[in-house]
């Protein structure tokens, strides 16, 4: 699947140069950074050119949703109860899928699922990946921190790890959103689905950055039994240089499979909340609200279950193959 | 054969320099001792062979010398200064006086940076500004450890193995350093490949006049380059001296021992006289009674069990040794100190 | 290869999700019968109230009735028994002063239970109620029940630590709302609540300082319930009530299930209402809805003699209502349950506008969006048509879907802007987003405002609260406009919190009506009350009124003799059997 | 190493004491006023008041969190309707439950843990064997399948597969029972088939994530060279594979283990809503939803302690299983 570094070695063994890219005569010797060689293994990995194909796909399609429902020609709030019956299910076939509705009508409200689930990608995916990069920023921070300087500041971020893991995330999030809620808007203002996004984006950053934080814990404590480590330091560099220029950039590889794996979680992670009333409520439309709630409709409309449950499978599905394939092509040796 | 005699001032100075790690296992704790009261001395331009077993504590030895490790007791002096327990930024001017070259070739290389960068860290750490700029100072390292001046920009994954360690070396000498601590710097490498690495070594010894506290765990490699010897059994240094009273008159049972595994292509197996060690290595976590190489020592007697050998003189010469049954006579046939490298 | 096994693999589960979905929907259905009315007697021949009560047709003794629910019954000391559950399980194991004889299709008449008539106004003006208890009525434990245990039981009722219960008989006695000042249960054991007396064995009297004409239904809530002192456990009686009815509790596994067998001492000679069928009854908790549901549906084991509890969830009712095969394992009534978009009179003070709101609503997208028919039926009066002498009428006839133009009309140009406040639970914010599209169209500016689920009800009881619209419930306690309107709109019981009359209405014309009606015998208030309804909408219009709940129950093939109560609108178990 | 531990269990007791703060602040941030549940229908704020100071509620906080810790570890005194005395340790007495918050406890815990320890077996088994594998017969059909596998469970969320199973097993096949909790002492098989769909829904989701990264550490593993030296040392394959290579590669999935079984003891609120058991997970959540302090704390500080244990048992473990680790 991809050339291993094994290959490279060998290769400039016998005749150093052959490997570089062939250069133009005189102009020196250009290596290729690692991170041009993973790019280089990710563009021939077929799995990852698909996976990584259809996440921009879904991110299109987030962008351009008020494009979409200008094409499309249906407004995600308007309800088209004249085709429920009167258990207001959707009427015709399969979940009222027709020309005009392509993925059916929700029951009871009777809104087209197609644009609502357009909208809904547009805010789940921003509050995943807003989550996912604060949390890894947070995490990656915590993590190098304590694996590098170890003693108490090792002892106080795991602490604090622990104390993350085990404190209840329920009553923390429903404790917080209405309090903070009460804060910003008054009694009779509608709190914007904004505020409500900065809410769920705040309480996944304060949850979720433990388990980056212990993954790079890890990597930075391996890393530093290092000899290149040492020899920086045998060097004089500074902490930051150290930090930043020498641990880091040999922990990229986990780092952006725990985010790959990070943000869907929050995709399906926000579909919880959503149903618990603390995350993003009706009628602002949201993918995993939507997934929670058409879940019932399992036995009586199961078009209303498909089309967000195959949508959700893919998203995850793409982001798993992605991450190992970036994975893969950082770290050729974990596929060796 | 290194020719400039020793410097009469000692650039390093090492005395009682002990580690001990603390070490869990199941549920007690014990102290690991794996350096445990060395004493020696560098001069200017002078190399020291420090020689003995994986585990005998001379990886940490050398680590401490740098100040990557915190001796736990002991104290170092460069060039008479006292620099056992400094830190931090008191640190940085020694950083540009003694260096060092590890052993693992492919792990002692960032594999996110270009060697050329690599090779400028240490410069641009200490402040250092070469008169014609980092980028020519490093081109002219590359080419001082023998690689192509235009592989600046390549990655470390693009070497092979020996040509990564002449980075390491060129890294340690950027700074130019009085002191080198060489960690076994040769032994992950081909033997073909030891032998260009040893050669550069040599070379750099005489044309930049540098001291060398050069690691191994033979005494073969050793010999081409050291001026002086000491060889070291858990966590001790057993036996030091000139290379060549080290090489022609061992003392300490252990010293011959480690000098009978020395291959020696011109002489048959048969009269090698090889000696083979048995008996386990006493564990550094055991409390230590009496001499530490009893265990594996077929001269050991009652004595050795109750009284720890000093390190002391015998027979009136310059040559140390911490054995209550010294060999008296040269006993191994590798009588004469051979100028050639060991191999190519 | 790699990914190419995957998808296959993913979309293979996936794609069972998706069958099933090509049946067309053409929306055929059962339509909810929308017109029961109750009718209701209290009975005045002392043989009404004698047993033993009518054999159930087809009913057979033996077996064993499960109840499926979700959570256990949160009391099932008779005191304290005021939830549906409550009051559906306690006929079983207890009696009362006076019950409900019910045929389930709204027949009511109010008989003695434990006495011998549904209570005698002595003085004629409500004030003084006397009952005399039956002959051969006893506890499990063949002790006979006389008028002292059923004090006993009513005087526990005043002890602040038993909460929960409904509190009439003891703020009418102690003549204020803080009975449990007034009368100290705890130490005053041996004697009883002022106005209490029991004369002799057979002699109970309520003697009250203001007329209460509705004593004899309020005496048919579980609070009436025998208990000899000695029984007395507190708290810890709710684990272990002693019986006085046909059943009594054997096994209770908190959260698990709760057992009840047959009685012996239970005669049925002296009970007009229930029956003892079955061999036992088993409550059995934990099971949700959905689960619950699909359980009956399946119909195997003990599950064909059960009926769940919990009613079948909306996202169900399709696949229930439109299975021909379930028709017969089905109950469905609409129940006393009556919803209204409450409207903040404080705050929304012009007529005009209020009545714009009751002429924009869309009754009929709002029950799709409930869930449909099976879930709530329209409702344009105040009281649910489950009311004694209840009178169909709509004050603001703008059809189904209501009537957008006639609204503006009203609304005159203007844009009102009014803040809607509902739960922030799925369910509700849902609602939220209907209201506000529907009221937009009729020229509404409406936000909807999201208030915590747990304090919602707390909130919008607080006079002066900041909600212009809000959507309440009402299930009255007997099935009497006295019960119901009063508590509503009269407004001169308007406090600083815990405020019933949400409307805030305070019509002194109005209240002036309530005492009159209120002083009237309760045979003769239920037309009167029906009148009140209409002036109320037509004058004041305090409400939308929206839908009533519906009640759709599944039961299994082998449970037989289940209705709805036409009190409460839950399943009743005094006629329950199992089909061999 | 008894260092490490005293260490370890001070450091976690200083967790779960902030959590209980926190906790107990947290709640009465919540918007709901307790009170409320404890006082009848037509209750009015003199009666609310009254209620409020004999249940101690108007107290200053830091008394009532006082007496509530007091309760925990010396027992203390309720008033009456609560039971009145109640034994160390003493949860409090819950008035939406109406019983001892011990005993909902009781009833609930065990729920819990008969639906995460066996998922946790079948999930590390099936999970581990299959990534174990997948690994040693790397490039096979089996391995491709075991990908396939892997990755459509990392996929997939439990309330999906839990109401498609449901559907399928027991609402249309009829094979399983519906899921329902009986004690296994009272009837092992009946438990067993109560809970078995709870089981296959874990286990299928989170084997999906061990296979992954156990397959991934064991390639990993593999390619180390102390496994090329063992095995071109001539050391059986079964031996080098069975006892080194999967001893390294273990340490890894023991902590992820240690993570998910702790945080799963906790409540696994989104598999007991699925299948309709009542747990630990629900009984936080209903608590939390309804204003129930003293079981919202009880369940609240029981997950906490899951999860601080788990953790230090995966920190003991790592000790034993690796010795390179030292714990300092």
């Amino acid at each position: 699947m991809s050339l291993s570094p094994v290959e490279d070695i060998a290769l400039s063994e016998f005749s150093p140069g052959t490997v570089a890219e062939p250069a133009a005569p005189g102009s020196g010797f250009v290596g290729r950074s690692p991170g041009q060689l993973a790019w280089a293994r990710l563009r021939r990995d077929r799995v990852a050119m698909v996976s990584g194909g259809v996440l921009v796909f879904f991110f299109l399609v987030a962008l351009a949703a008020p494009l979409i429902q200008w094409a499309y020609g249906t407004d995600p709030q308007q309800q088209f109860q004249d085709s429920l019956d009167l258990y207001g299910m959707p009427l015709g076939y399969a979940g009222g899928v027709t020309g005009s509705h392509w993925f059916g009508l929700e029951p009871s409200l009777g809104r087209d699922i197609f644009i609502r689930m357009v909208y809904g990608l547009r805010t789940s995916l921003f509050i995943a990946l807003a989550a996912g990069v604060i949390t890894t920023v947070i995490g990656v921070l915590a993590g190098v921190l304590a694996g590098y300087a170890g003693g108490w500041l090792d002892a106080v971020i795991g602490w604090v790890t622990d104390f993350a893991l085990a404190m209840p995330f329920l009553i923390v999030a429903l404790a917080l959103v209405p309090t903070v809620s009460l804060r910003f808007y008054g009694p009779r203002e509608a709190v914007p689905s904004s505020f409500r996004v900065a809410v769920l984006i705040t309480v996944f950053a304060l949850f979720g950055w433990t388990s980056a934080a212990r993954l790079v814990r890890g990597q930075v404590v391996s890393l530093r039994e290092r000899e290149f480590i040492e020899a920086a330091r045998a060097s004089g560099v500074s902490t930051a240089h150290m930090l930043f220029r020498q641990v880091l950039p040999n922990i990229w590889a986990p780092i952006l499979v725990s985010f790959s794996l990070a943000v869907p979680s929050y995709v399906t992670g926000e579909a919880v909340l959503s149903f618990l009333g603390v995350g993003i409520v009706d009628p602002t439309p949201d993918f995993g609200a939507m997934i929670f709630r058409s879940i019932h409709y399992l036995q009586t409309d199961p078009t209303y279950v498909f089309f967000p449950g195959v949508t959700i499978f893919i998203l995850v599905l793409a982001f798993n193959l992605f991450g190992d394939a970036v994975r893969d092509a950082l770290d050729p040796r974990s596929n060796r | 054969m290194s020719t400039d005699p020793p410097n009469a001032v000692p650039l390093l100075a090492v005395q009682g320099l002990a580690k001990h790690f603390p070490v869990r296992e199941g549920f007690g704790s014990r102290i690991l001792r794996a350096v445990d009261g060395v004493d020696f001395e560098v001069r200017a331009g002078e190399t020291l062979g420090l020689v003995g077993e994986s585990g005998c504590g001379k990886t940490t030895t050398g680590r401490m010398l740098v100040r990557l490790l915190e001796p736990t007791a002991g104290r170092i002096r460069f060039d008479g200064r006292d620099i056992t327990h400094l830190r931090g930024r008191a640190l940085r001017p020694l950083r540009r006086e003694l260096q060092i070259i590890f052993q693992d070739p492919y792990s002692s290389l960032n594999p996110r940076h270009t060697v050329g960068k690599i090779i400028a860290i240490p410069l641009q750490a200490n402040g250092i500004r070469p008169p014609g700029g980092i980028r020519n100072r490093v081109r002219e390292l590359l080419e001082i450890v023998g690689l192509n001046p235009e592989h600046y920009n390549r990655y470390p994954h693009e070497f092979s193995g020996g040509q990564r360690q002449r980075v390491g070396i060129a890294r340690a000498l950027a700074v130019q350093p009085r002191l080198v601590v060489a960690d076994e710097p040769v032994s992950a490498l081909d033997v073909s490949i030891q032998a260009q690495v040893v050669n550069l070594l040599r070379g750099l010894q005489r044309d930049l006049g540098l001291g060398f506290v050069f690691i191994a765990h033979d005494l073969a490699v050793v010999r081409h380059l050291s001026h002086r010897v000491a060889v070291m059994y858990l966590g001790k240094i057993v036996e030091t001296g000139a290379r060549a009273d080290i090489y022609q008159r061992p003392q300490h049972p252990y010293t011959r021992a480690l000098l009978s595994a020395v291959p020696d292509i011109e002489r048959s197996r048969e009269d090698r006289g090889r000696i083979r060690l048995e008996g386990d290595v006493a564990s550094p976590l055991e409390a230590v009674s009496g001499c530490p190489f009893r265990s594996r020592c077929w001269k050991a007697r009652d004595r050795c069990a109750v009284e720890e050998p000093a390190l002391v003189a015998r027979e009136g010469r310059e040559q140390l040794v911490a054995c209550h049954f010294p060999e008296p006579a040269p006993a191994v046939s590798t009588e004469e100190v051979r100028g050639e490298p060991v191999a190519g | 290869m790699r990914p190419r096994v995957a998808v296959a693999a993913g979309s293979a589960i996936v794609l069972f999700a998706a069958l099933g979905a090509c049946g067309k929907n053409t929306g055929q259905g059962t339509a909810t019968d929308n017109n029961r009315t109750t009718t209701g007697v209290i009975a005045t021949d002392p043989k009404d109230s004698m047993g033993p009560a009518a054999p159930v047709p087809g009913a057979t003794k033996g077996g064993t009735f499960y109840v499926l629910r979700q959570p256990k019954i949160n009391h099932l000391d008779p005191q304290r028994v005021y939830s549906f559950a409550g009051l559906s399980a306690a006929p079983l194991y207890s009696r009362f002063l006076t019950t409900w004889k019910d045929d389930g299709k709204g027949h009511l008449t109010l008989v003695g239970d434990l006495a011998t008539t549904p209570g005698k106004d002595v003085k004629g003006d409500c004030t003084t109620w006397q009952f005399t208890i039956k002959d051969g009525v006893k506890f499990e434990d063949g002790s006979p029940i006389t008028s002292k245990e059923i004090a006993y039981g009513i005087a526990r009722s005043f002890d602040p630590d038993l909460t929960g219960g409904p509190t009439y008989l003891q703020e009418w006695l102690a003549n204020t709302p803080e009975y449990d000042t007034a009368w100290d249960f705890k130490a005053n054991k041996t004697s009883l609540p002022p106005g209490l007396t029991t004369p002799d064995a057979k002699t109970l009297v309520f003697t009250f300082q203001k007329p209460h004409c509705d004593l004899p239904f309020a005496a048919s809530l579980p609070f009436t319930a025998p208990m000899p002192p000695a029984k007395d456990t507190g708290v810890n009686y709710d684990n272990q009530p002693f019986s006085s009815g046909p059943y009594k509790i054997t096994k209770i596994v908190p959260g698990v299930q709760m057992v009840l067998e047959r009685n012996t001492n239970w005669d049925p000679a002296t009970d007009p209402v229930r029956h003892q069928y079955p061999d036992s009854f088993v409550w059995s908790y934990g099971a949700d809805a959905t689960a619950e549901a699909n359980r009956i549906i399946s119909d195997s084991g003990p599950d064909a003699s059960a009926i769940s509890w919990d009613g079948v969830p909306s996202t169900l009712t399709a696949a229930v209502a439109g299975n021909a095969s379930l028709k017969d394992r089905t109950l469905l009534e609409p129940t006393p349950s009556a919803n209204r978009l409450t409207i903040n009179m404080q705050r929304v003070t012009d007529l005009s506008i209020r009545q714009a709101l009751n002429y924009a609503i869309d009754r009929d997208d709002l029950i799709k969006a409930l869930g449909g028919a099976t879930v709530a039926s329209p409702l344009t009066t105040l009281m649910p048509p489950a009311t004694l002498g209840y009178q169909q009428y709509d004050a603001y006839p703008a059809g189904p879907n209501g009537n957008p133009e006639k609204a503006k009309q009203l609304l005159n140009g203007r844009t009102p802007e009014l803040v809607l406040g509902v739960a922030d639970d799925d369910q509700d914010t849902q609602i939220g987003t209907q209201v506000k599209n529907n009221l937009e169209k009729a020229g509404f500016k409406i936000t909807v405002k999201t208030i915590p689920q747990d304090s919602k009800l707390d909130e919008t009881k607080k006079k002066n609260n900041p909600w212009d619209l809000y959507i309440d419930t009402w299930g009255a306690d007997w099935p009497s406009g006295a019960s119901i309107l009063p508590p509503l709109f009269d407004g001169r019981t308007i406090k600083d919190e815990g405020n019933s009359d949400t409307s805030f209405m305070n019509d002194s014309a109005i209240n002036a009506e309530f005492d009159r009606i209120l002083a009237m015998p309760p045979a003769q208030q239920g037309p009167e009350w029906a009148k009140l309804d209409k002036r109320i909408m037509t004058q004041d219009a305090p409400a939308v009124p929206l839908y009533v709940d519906v009640a759709f129950y599944l039961h299994g093939s082998k449970a037989g003799g289940l209705f709805i109560g036409s009190v409460f609108g839950y399943p009743e178990f005094v006629n329950a059997f199992v089909k061999p | 190493m008894l260092r490490f531990l005293i260490r370890r269990v001070l450091s976690a007791t200083l967790v779960l004491f902030a959590i209980s703060v926190l906790t107990f602040l947290m709640f009465f941030a919540l918007p709901r006023d307790p009170v409320t549940s404890m006082c009848p229908k037509n209750c009015n704020p003199a009666r609310l008041e009254r209620v409020r100071a004999e249940l101690g509620l108007s107290d200053p906080l830091y008394q009532q969190y006082a007496g509530y810790m007091k309760g925990i570890v010396l027992g203390r005194d309720l008033n009456s309707a609560e039971g009145g005395h109640c034994a160390a340790p003493c949860l409090g007495y819950s008035y939406i439950n109406s019983e001892p918050v011990s005993r909902t406890i009781a009833r609930v815990l065990p729920v819990t843990l008969s639906i995460v320890i066996p998922a946790a077996v079948l999930w590390l088994a099936l999970g581990v064997g299959l990534g174990m594998v997948s690994a040693l017969r790397r490039g096979s059909v089996l391995d491709r399948l075991a990908i396939g596998f892997s990755l459509t469970g990392a996929s997939l969320q439990i309330y999906f597969v839990g109401a498609v199973l449901l559907l399928v097993f027991t609402y249309t096949l009829h094979l399983v029972p519906v899921p329902h909790y009986t004690s296994i002492t009272q009837n092992p098989a009946d438990w067993a088939s109560g809970l078995v769909l709870a089981w296959v829904t874990l286990a299928f989701l989170f084997s999906a994530i061990y296979a992954r990264l156990s397959r991934a550490q064991m390639l990993e593993t593999l390619s180390e060279d102390f496994i090329r030296t063992a095995r071109s040392k001539g050391l059986p394959k079964f031996r080098v594979y069975g006892q080194h290579a999967l001893r390294a590669a273990i340490t890894p999935i023991v902590t992820i283990a240690g993570m998910d079984i702790g945080g799963a003891l906790g409540g696994t609120v989104v598999t007991e809503t699925t299948f309709g058991i009542q747990g630990l997970g629900r009984t936080t959540w209903d608590a939390v939803r309804e204003g129930d302090l003293p079981t919202l704390m009880a369940t609240v500080l029981i997950a906490a302690v899951f999860i601080v244990v788990a953790n230090i048992v995966v920190d003991i473990v790592y000790a034993f299983i690796d010795p390179r680790v030292r714990l300092g």
